[in-house]
């Protein structure tokens, strides 16, 4: 693993979880989403950055396309069977500390369609950070998922990792 | 702890790229399902020599959501739930497109009312499917602003589907027999403040953008396709009027009472991107007249659902006091009606051009099979005539004036 | 001949269907059953003289069916003798008329059909769906492959007897 | 010798401040090489073909000609700059001589004009 566990090792416990905010804090505040939309939510994904209900105020309007610059990954829309290695193949290419939010019902379980062709649900392709719910969910709900994920980038430990000891 | 990565040296990466097929120049381009420019999630394998289009193969599939199979399943009146999913910006012209087709079938008249009704509603959401093609389409060619402006006013159009069906893009509020429940009270005012505030808002986007010099440089000439070739290629809605064809199917075949409204067809003849551009643009403004006249139309009450009996539900009062009308009421709520045997080919002028039904009934409650006849499907398929021989940034420009939803397409 | 000298008037009144005595009297062996319901026509013809009928379809000049709006297929049920059924819905620009044709077909002698993409180029992309979603064969087809499904999928989708969750 | 001192302060701050970034981020960052990871990005799919072939050449000259022009626009700013204390040599005198240098290039771009390096998709 990085350094970074080393470091966390030698610094005592108050020091790291300071630094450990400080390196979240900037991560929260500057989520750059990879463009993944797929279907009816992505319409409403594109919604959320027209000035009524502006996702700059979060710091993650600036939609990627290539996903070495992306920071999390919103899957708007049904997953068929036929996209679901290209959405592995993309969430591997995506650098870590990277995240998904899976928008609408279509990718967090299948949704209206239970049929062949839609992967019920987009967490059997990729582990999956925040679920939105509805058919497609408001723009105000997806920023609501973004604020989510903040808080949960908020908690998470960076530089004091305990290191199991894989068997 | 997540499956353990295997850590592959960097070294070994390169032996990853396959020998170069072609050997020659060439160099083949996925332009892929993952690209912020195709609409969704289409994938044009391009052959380029240097900048130049050499060879586009489209490939599609990766939205198959195999809505038609699921509509064998569903009851006739929840497939309109299904179907506002498919073309999900032109949402109600799909549910339209059903529901005309099952209604011919089972030979059912709608109230006049539910007809202007219809219209209104399908015209409000050309509009904003019109609004969005206009703000992708100039974005993918670099004016960033033009995406803003038409967001904003698509909110407004937006705020009215919430207000009168409570979604803002699937409403499904058109169902077989006419609509699902009248409309609030204060719907025609805010359409009324809409339709005023509309044309200020347009001529200002049309100066943005139309007059754009750059604009014109990067869509004149570019994306050509010839009248017969638009004709044998399946061509619909303004893709086709771009090439000089003066088909519309809300005049060839009037549905829904559009007979009672006039409005002009815009046809252009520079066969290009440009004059697609055109003809979508006056199409703004002839919805925005069609609206208008609807909305003088739909101010006196009456009723929104015709009154067959497979239909409408029984009122609670009578229900109460005879038992058949409760059987009746019971049997159409759970089971849901049947419709006579036989098949019938509906088409709508949707955004996108000409999307058909063709329904066929075997005197069940389900749909025996729904072949939905998609204009981006088709539009699609000719986009590699259009698109070969020119450079590589064109290849934006024309899949932006085709206006596809990959939902469409790939059903 | 010239496309250009026919003004393809939209707002012709026109019966919306057309009327098939011409073709009754021309093409009495192939087709086998004329049917008019619901407002409309459909002609069902025998495979064996499909591909005169439609080039005289396209080519007479008071029939002047120009524009192929749809091929839909149908799957009659797993045990049905014809068991499939391919309907061309047909569209006239120039008189703003429609017809339908359709042609039933047995499982045994393999399901095959001549492609109409000698007529009209939009049969590509149809025909390939159909071919897609039912397995129905079209003999010199410029490249028959799956369209929608991917590549290398067995069994066709659409069947009656392909259970909707899939395999 | 002593006012070349704040350029080199510049140069130095700039450059410190380009390397610590990248070295904070490359000590900082976790290193998770997979497989996937590496292969090049083609819109999710398989690399076809590789990226080391050879380019037509009006991609090389179109690079040539700008940095020509590029340089040539470079030159007039230190002319602009001094302008006012060649005031002495006499005014028409300064500004022809910058004349003449921008019509010899000008030549240059009139035979470029006209070999068609700027018709683009006449390849």
């Amino acid at each position: 693993m990085g350094i970074e566990t080393k470091i966390g090792e030698i610094l005592p416990e108050i020091l790291t979880t300071r630094l450990d905010q400080i390196v979240n804090w900037a991560r929260k505040s500057s989520i750059w989403p990879a463009t993944f939309g797929l279907a009816c939510c992505a319409i409403e994904m594109m919604a959320m950055t027209d000035p009524r209900n502006d996702i700059a105020r979060f710091g993650a309007e600036v939609f990627r396309a290539s996903p070495r610059q992306a920071d999390v990954m919103i899957v708007a829309g049904r997953v068929s069977t036929k996209m679901a290695p290209v959405l592995r193949r993309i969430y591997d290419q995506m650098p870590e500390p990277k995240w998904v939010i899976s928008m609408g019902v279509c990718a967090s379980a299948g949704g209206v369609f239970n049929n062949y062709a839609i992967v019920q649900g987009v967490d059997k392709v990729v582990p999956v950070d925040v679920f939105v719910p509805g058919c497609p969910p408001r723009p105000e709900g997806l920023i609501w998922a973004i604020m989510k994920l903040q808080e949960k980038i908020e908690r998470e430990k960076v530089f004091n990792e305990k290191i199991e000891k894989v068997a | 702890m997540q499956a353990r990565e295997i850590i592959v040296p960097t070294s070994s990466v390169s032996m990853l790229r396959k020998p170069d097929p072609l050997g020659d120049t060439e160099m083949t381009v996925s332009l892929g399902p993952q690209h912020p420019s195709t609409h969704g999630v289409l994938r044009l394998e391009l052959v380029l020599d240097g900048e130049t289009v050499v060879k586009a193969t489209p490939d599609i599939g990766y939205l198959h959501t195999g809505i038609e199979k699921t509509m064998e399943k569903e009851k006739w009146q929840q497939v309109v739930t299904v179907t506002c999913r498919m073309d999900y910006l032109n949402s109600m012209g799909n549910d339209l497109g059903f529901c005309l087709a099952v209604e011919k079938l089972m030979g059912i008249e709608v109230p006049r009312r539910a007809e202007d009704l219809r219209v209104l509603l399908t015209e409000l959401n050309r509009l904003s499917s019109h609004l969005v093609w206009f703000g992708t389409h100039a974005m993918d060619l670099g004016a960033m602003t033009a995406f803003f402006y038409a967001f904003t006013e698509r909110e407004k159009i937006l705020d009215i589907f919430e207000c009168f069906s409570g979604q803002r893009l699937h409403q499904s509020c058109i169902v077989i027999g006419g609509l699902r429940y009248d409309v609030p009270d204060n719907f025609i005012q805010l359409v009324r403040d809409l339709l005023d505030r509309f044309p200020k808002f347009f001529d200002e986007v049309k100066r943005l953008v139309t007059g754009n010099k750059i604009f014109q440089r990067r869509t004149m000439g570019v994306g050509k396709i010839s009248k017969e070739d638009a004709i044998d290629w399946g061509l619909s809605g303004p893709s086709i009027r771009g090439s000089s064809v003066d088909w519309d199917v809300r005049k060839a075949e009037p549905y829904s009472g559009y007979d009672r409204y006039d409005f002009k067809v815009p046809v252009y003849h520079g066969c290009d991107v440009w004059s697609r551009y055109l003809v979508r643009m006056d199409e703004m403004e002839e919805s925005w007249k069609i609206c208008n006249q609807a909305l003088e139309r739909i101010k006196e009450p009456g009723p929104v659902l015709s009154d067959h009996p497979k239909l409408k539900l029984p009122d609670r009062e009578l229900m109460k006091q005879h038992i058949d009308v409760m059987i009746h009421h019971f049997l159409l709520a759970s089971e849901g009606f049947t419709v006579p045997i036989g098949e019938v080919y509906q088409s709508v002028e949707s955004a996108r051009g000409e999307i058909g039904f063709y329904v066929v009934s075997d005197g069940t409650e389900r749909p025996y099979r729904v072949r939905v006849r998609a204009p981006s499907f088709v539009n699609l398929s000719a986009l590699p005539t259009m698109v070969e021989g020119s450079l590589l940034a064109d290849v934006v420009a024309v899949i932006g004036s085709i206006d596809i939803v990959l939902g469409d397409v790939d059903r | 001949m010239s496309e250009n000298i026919e003004q393809t008037h939209s707002v012709k009144k026109h019966p919306r269907y057309a009327d098939v005595s011409l073709i009754r009297k021309r093409f009495n062996g192939t087709v086998q059953q004329i049917i008019e319901a619901a407002g409309e026509v459909t002609l069902i013809v025998r495979r064996e003289g499909l591909e005169e009928l439609m080039a005289f379809l396209r080519a007479e000049p008071s029939l002047r069916f120009n524009y192929l709006s749809d091929i839909g297929g149908v799957d009659l049920g797993e045990f049905a003798s014809p068991r499939f059924a391919v309907a061309y819905q047909l569209y006239s620009l120039v008189h703003n008329h429609r017809l339908r044709v359709k042609v039933y077909l047995k499982e045994e002698d393999d399901a095959h059909l001549p492609t109409m993409f000698k007529l009209w180029k939009t049969a590509n992309w149809l025909e390939r769906e159909v071919y897609d979603m039912f397995g129905v064969k079209f003999d010199n087809h410029p490249d028959l492959r799956r369209i929608l499904m991917p590549a290398d999928y067995d069994g066709y989708p659409l069947r009656k007897d392909f259970p909707i969750k899939g395999y | 010798m002593k006012e070349y001192i704040p350029v080199l302060l510049v140069f130095l701050f700039i450059t410190g401040f380009a390397v610590t970034n990248i070295l904070l981020a490359y000590i900082f960052g976790k290193h998770k090489n997979t497989r996937a990871k590496l292969m090049p990005y083609e819109c999710g799919m398989d690399p076809v073909g590789s990226a080391h072939q050879r380019f037509s050449v009006k991609f090389y000259l179109v690079a040539m000609l700008f940095i020509l022009f590029d340089i040539e626009a470079i030159f007039l700013v230190p002319w602009a700059v001094v302008f006012r204390d060649l005031i002495h040599l006499g005014r028409a005198f300064v500004f022809f001589e910058m004349m003449i240098f921008i019509a010899v290039l000008l030549v240059g771009y009139i035979y470029v004009w006209k070999k068609g390096l700027f018709e683009w998709n006449r390849n």
